[in-house]
């Protein structure tokens, strides 16, 4: 095990995918001769060539569309956008073709495509360079949704990605790539659509993904302090959506916060509620509690910012209200 | 070409436009649901250019499929079925009119939202040149998507990375209602080439030995490795857009004039005066086609059903 | 007060308004000279002019930028994009722009735009044709979305909409059309924003909007023989979310089914279920049940088709496993 | 044009320079935060442009945009107070270094996705030419936006309705790091006008007389009513693309080869050799130019944070 960041993690499995397959090769946005916009392809470009790290115009729905093509060929695109909020210039091709050609002719069409990109707000950067719209890709059914939480599971999951058969949205978050965490050496899979227990409890469980894993742990380190023992599920996938972990946790400490960095509305925290009281009824002892994102679009002042955004304290409180 | 292939050629329009017929028929008896788009008046189009392919090439286009379907050789049998929703169509009744394709036949369907195809289809031959495949790929499109957006990005990713594809404009005058004039800043589609330093040409889509050539001529510069090229064929769908079309945009005799200059009359009368078929001979590969749709239709209406299980089949590859 | 269909309420709504205010006006594919794809515009070009009924070329995303621009200028856009799946095309103007102008620029940007599309499946068009993601698009704050169920919330919500300063998605549903219901004549105004009862009762409370209001009238009348008098709260818009009526109802009956074209998975039902089980915890008899579209791209196939779409007797099975 | 106007000019030009090494000055001690896109370098486009405009005409850019709010007229003030976040910003402190707007200016922003202010600047145009008045819109924006969809369908739209829009390309030689000619299939990006059959020129972005003549030629044919104008301004940018941007892309050598023809270097040798200034006058502006930012600066410093309950403001615009 190495101590890693999830910057180096993520770098490491496209790196080593890259070996691996000669089939794998990326293209976006800044990928090549700038090294990646957060620096995940640096070195890429002239390791492996302009032919596999090929950088794109600003032009998103080529990217993913082309990508599409490629695999429909045989090949393992790894697609960047460079944030989540430029995806939306793509959505087209992520909802109507990505996630439907392969049910749409029956199977013919195989697309082992991979699109990576990154999420998150708290860095001063406005409402249309901040969002954490996760959820709304998760809506559609043909499409993987993976989001992971730690160096880990990143380098796992994204090894899996490239790895699958299926169209699947890689979702990174901008203020995670500097977080250490032990990474196993070498080849390794992380299976996508499996949630995990990242600390375990016995008084209420926090399930969460991505950034507020890290926010939810610190959470749950004050409260251990008061003697409150979280258990944190880590969702990683939102399509497939496993609630197992959840549903076993819930079964165990009968209360729940779910705790998300977009908004709250028809975002994660509804539906894993939602699923909770379908599956575990007569398990709840409280009503669950949802914490999210400020339903506003994100401002530029810091301060506003940071009030609008998911903290800390909003988890404590939350967590000590079900209790 | 042997006469046998012009002969081929001929029987692949007589089909499309009695497939389509057929098709508008049982649209009428609610047989088929959902868009029905028509291509007759467009045969030529699509014959004379897949005419020219390689078996290796590959073929996407949009949703007024059907003929395309046909010339890439799937049966009319399985584009009937399709259309009925049956398990022996060529997407398993999965997909319907707009969404018909044959991976085996190099045909990658079948696209309904406009213009969207047009960056797949550059991924399609940007995976050909990284493999280093002597493939290219023909992607076709109506005048009206080279309004979208997916238009402009895909041209100009092809021609920066110098991708093997023949853009081929099916320029049918219309965008549904709206004639190429109220809706593109230039009439000849060719023209926006320009803007990507592109190589273009325009061809007269209702001859298909015009369509042959020019496709061949076009074929042979994209397969070069000089990169993309863009085809502009003019031509004319003599139905509605799609069934149920009010036709408010256009007159009787407009149709009427394009009529005349019918692609199955100018390829017949192309035929016998060149002596490769006679009037005969013609007639009776007409018939022959009739029966040909009629057991297409017999087929389609006696295949089964998918089973309902289907319905959870291949949302996802894995496992 | 008449009987007419949703298409002429919907056309009555649009008329009047351009009569009583010269600044509104249609842009959109087909909305001129064929008279619009679902003849809601039939007649307009004729009598407005070409340049308060503006055809377009196929650009979603330089339709509703248009609006935007057009709204700036202190008109009253009525934007057409044909149906909802072709909004994908227009995401990044729809969520990044619409949603956030005014916000972002601090209250000096004003946007009196209405964004009409049309959502629903049932009718074999197929996995890219009949997407009911209504949900996904109510999920971004700055957006209002609006989506009637009658005929009179269809012209009073229209006509609200029209004369709203902000920017509301206005999301109609293919196969409701031609239902007919009475709607007051001339000029009214309903409230964007406010859910309804649309169906009293006592036994359970069913919160549905769009075509399902019809889909759950129709099970309420068959409950209704067996006695079970079941409450349709009709929600009309779905950001702003007006949980009042919902939770008013659920209080009285204490059992919810929450039914939806579209997918379950951050779909409506998850919010308002997860909504309820917030604010009503106490009133909670029996676990909630989400009545929704199968998890699949609709396919073609009519049986299939059907067989992947919410029916009358999807939900009266889950009334009765409420109850 | 009068000697002050020739020397406001001037002024502008500095003050955006030294308005902009300021920002980096501020940047670096963590006082702004995000993304810091500075016009250092191509002064001169935006300061001819605007020049040329009536008070009438909005303007329209992309995120590079504290130069060109500084040509809208508004304040140094107001623009590093937008960039520190404060209450007394254009945007309030919500919008930041990206999104600076000010409509009583007819400054419509600001905006920061790649290419999507193109449609909403053919929406105001399209607001006015309904309206009946005589204004006209410039939207200005990169080399690299020319490849998205946007700005395809926005171009092709203004051509098709004949809007009154001025299209400014400032072609700085890169989109981030991206060389024109690696992602775009024309690097004389005037070329795109073809595909659209508008009128366009070329111009050296550098020179503030032949940018403001340009663009007066431009504008006089968009205000004529004869539809949109392309204009392309050769230009660079003397800075990263934002902070923090490696620079992996381009030599030092290129830059300083680009700063031996710096714009206000042109412009004070243009005025001092048309007498319409001396050196010292010119120095005497600039050092008056730094009071100004520095005052600017201690305004910014000392104006108050948003209250907490903006954060609720503005969300709609009803009631
Ligand atoms: C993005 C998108 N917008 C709108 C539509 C609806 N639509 C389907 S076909 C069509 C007209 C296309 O015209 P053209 O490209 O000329 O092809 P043709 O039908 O003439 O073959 C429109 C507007 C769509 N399918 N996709
Ligand atoms: C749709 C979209 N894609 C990507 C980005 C990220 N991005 C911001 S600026 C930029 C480069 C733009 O280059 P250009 O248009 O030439 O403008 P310049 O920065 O040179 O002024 C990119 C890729 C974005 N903001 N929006
Ligand atoms: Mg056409
Ligand atoms: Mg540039």
């Amino acid at each position: 095990m190495a101590r890693i960041t999830m910057r180096e993690a993520i770098s490491k499995a496209l790196w080593e995918e890259m070996e691996r397959d000669p089939n794998v090769f990326i293209l976006g946005e800044e990928v090549g001769v700038w090294g990646g916009s957060y620096a995940i392809t640096k070195g890429f470009f002239d390791h492996f060539g302009e032919e596999r790290v090929r950088d794109t115009p600003i032009a998103e729905a080529a990217i993913v569309g082309a990508a599409i093509g490629a695999a429909l060929t045989g090949l393992r695109p790894v697609a960047e956008l460079m944030t989540i909020n430029f995806a939306f210039a793509a959505m087209d091709h992520i909802v109507n073709e990505a996630a439907k050609l392969h049910y749409m002719f029956n199977g013919q069409f195989v697309l082992p495509l991979v699109i990576r990109t990154v999420s998150g707000g708290g860095r001063q950067l406005g409402a249309t360079h901040s969002q954490t719209p996760d959820a709304i890709f998760a809506h559609f059914p043909g499409l993987k949704v993976v989001s992971p939480g730690t160096p880990e599971d990143a380098k796992g999951l994204l090894k899996s990605a490239i790895r699958s058969q299926d169209p699947v949205l890689f979702i990174e978050h901008a203020t995670l790539y500097q977080v250490r965490g032990e990474v196993p050496e070498g080849d390794y899979l992380t299976p996508i659509g499996k949630s995990k227990v990242q600390r375990p409890g016995r008084d209420v469980t926090i399930v969460t993904y991505s950034k507020m894993l890290e926010v939810s742990t610190r959470a749950a380190e004050q409260l251990a302090q008061e003697g409150i023992e979280a258990e944190i599920v880590d969702l990683r996938s939102l399509r497939p959506l496993d609630m197992s972990p959840v549903l076993a946790s819930f079964k165990k400490t009968n209360r729940a916060v779910i705790v998300e960095e977009g908004w709250g509305s028809f975002g994660v925290g509804s539906e894993v509620a939602a699923r909770i009281y379908e599956q575990a009824f007569d398990y709840v002892d409280a009503p669950i509690r949802r914490v999210a994102q400020k339903e506003v679009p994100l401002p530029y002042n810091r301060a506003l910012e940071q009030s609008a955004l998911p903290q800390v304290e909003d988890v404590i409180a939350a967590v000590k209200e079900v209790l | 070409m042997q006469k046998a292939e012009y002969l081929e050629l001929y029987h692949q329009m007589v089909l499309i436009r009695l497939v389509e017929e057929k098709a508008a028929q049982l649209y009428q008896q609610d047989k088929i649901g959902g868009f029905l788009h028509l291509y007759i008046g467009q045969e030529a189009v699509s014959t004379g250019l897949i005419s020219a392919r390689q078996p290796q090439d590959r073929i996407i286009t949009a949703y007024r499929d059907h003929g395309v379907a046909i010339n890439c050789g799937i049966s009319a049998k399985e584009v009937l079925a399709e259309l009925l929703g049956k398990a022996t169509g060529c997407s398993g009744g999965k997909g319907g009119s707009m969404h018909m394709a044959d991976v085996e036949k190099n045909f990658w369907g079948g696209h309904a939202i406009v213009g969207a195809h047009l960056p797949i289809a550059a991924g399609l031959a940007l995976g050909d040149t990284y493999q280093k495949k002597d493939a290219i790929t023909v992607c076709m499109f109506g005048d009206g998507a080279t309004n979208i957006g997916f238009f402009h990005e895909a041209l100009n990713l092809s021609k920066v990375w110098k991708l093997p594809v023949l853009w081929v404009c099916e320029n049918n005058q219309y965008g549904m209602g709206t004639a190429v004039e109220r809706a593109s800043a230039v009439s000849e589609i060719r023209q926006k080439a320009l803007g990507y330093d592109m190589l273009n040409s325009r061809v007269d889509g209702m001859d298909l030995m015009a369509v042959r050539q020019a496709a061949q001529e076009a074929m042979a510069h994209v397969r070069s490795g000089q990169g993309p090229y863009l085809l502009e064929a003019i031509t004319y769908r003599y139905r509605g857009h799609s069934m149920g079309d009010p036709e408010r945009y256009r007159k009787a005799d407009e149709v009427r004039r394009w009529q005349e200059n019918d692609p199955i009359g100018i390829y017949r009368a192309y035929l016998t005066k060149k002596r490769l078929a006679t009037k005969a001979e013609l007639d009776r590969l007409d018939k022959q086609v009739g029966a040909e749709v009629l057991e297409a239709t017999q087929f389609a209406e006696a295949s089964p059903e998918p089973a309902p299980e289907a319905l959870y089949e291949h949302i996802y590859a894995d496992n």
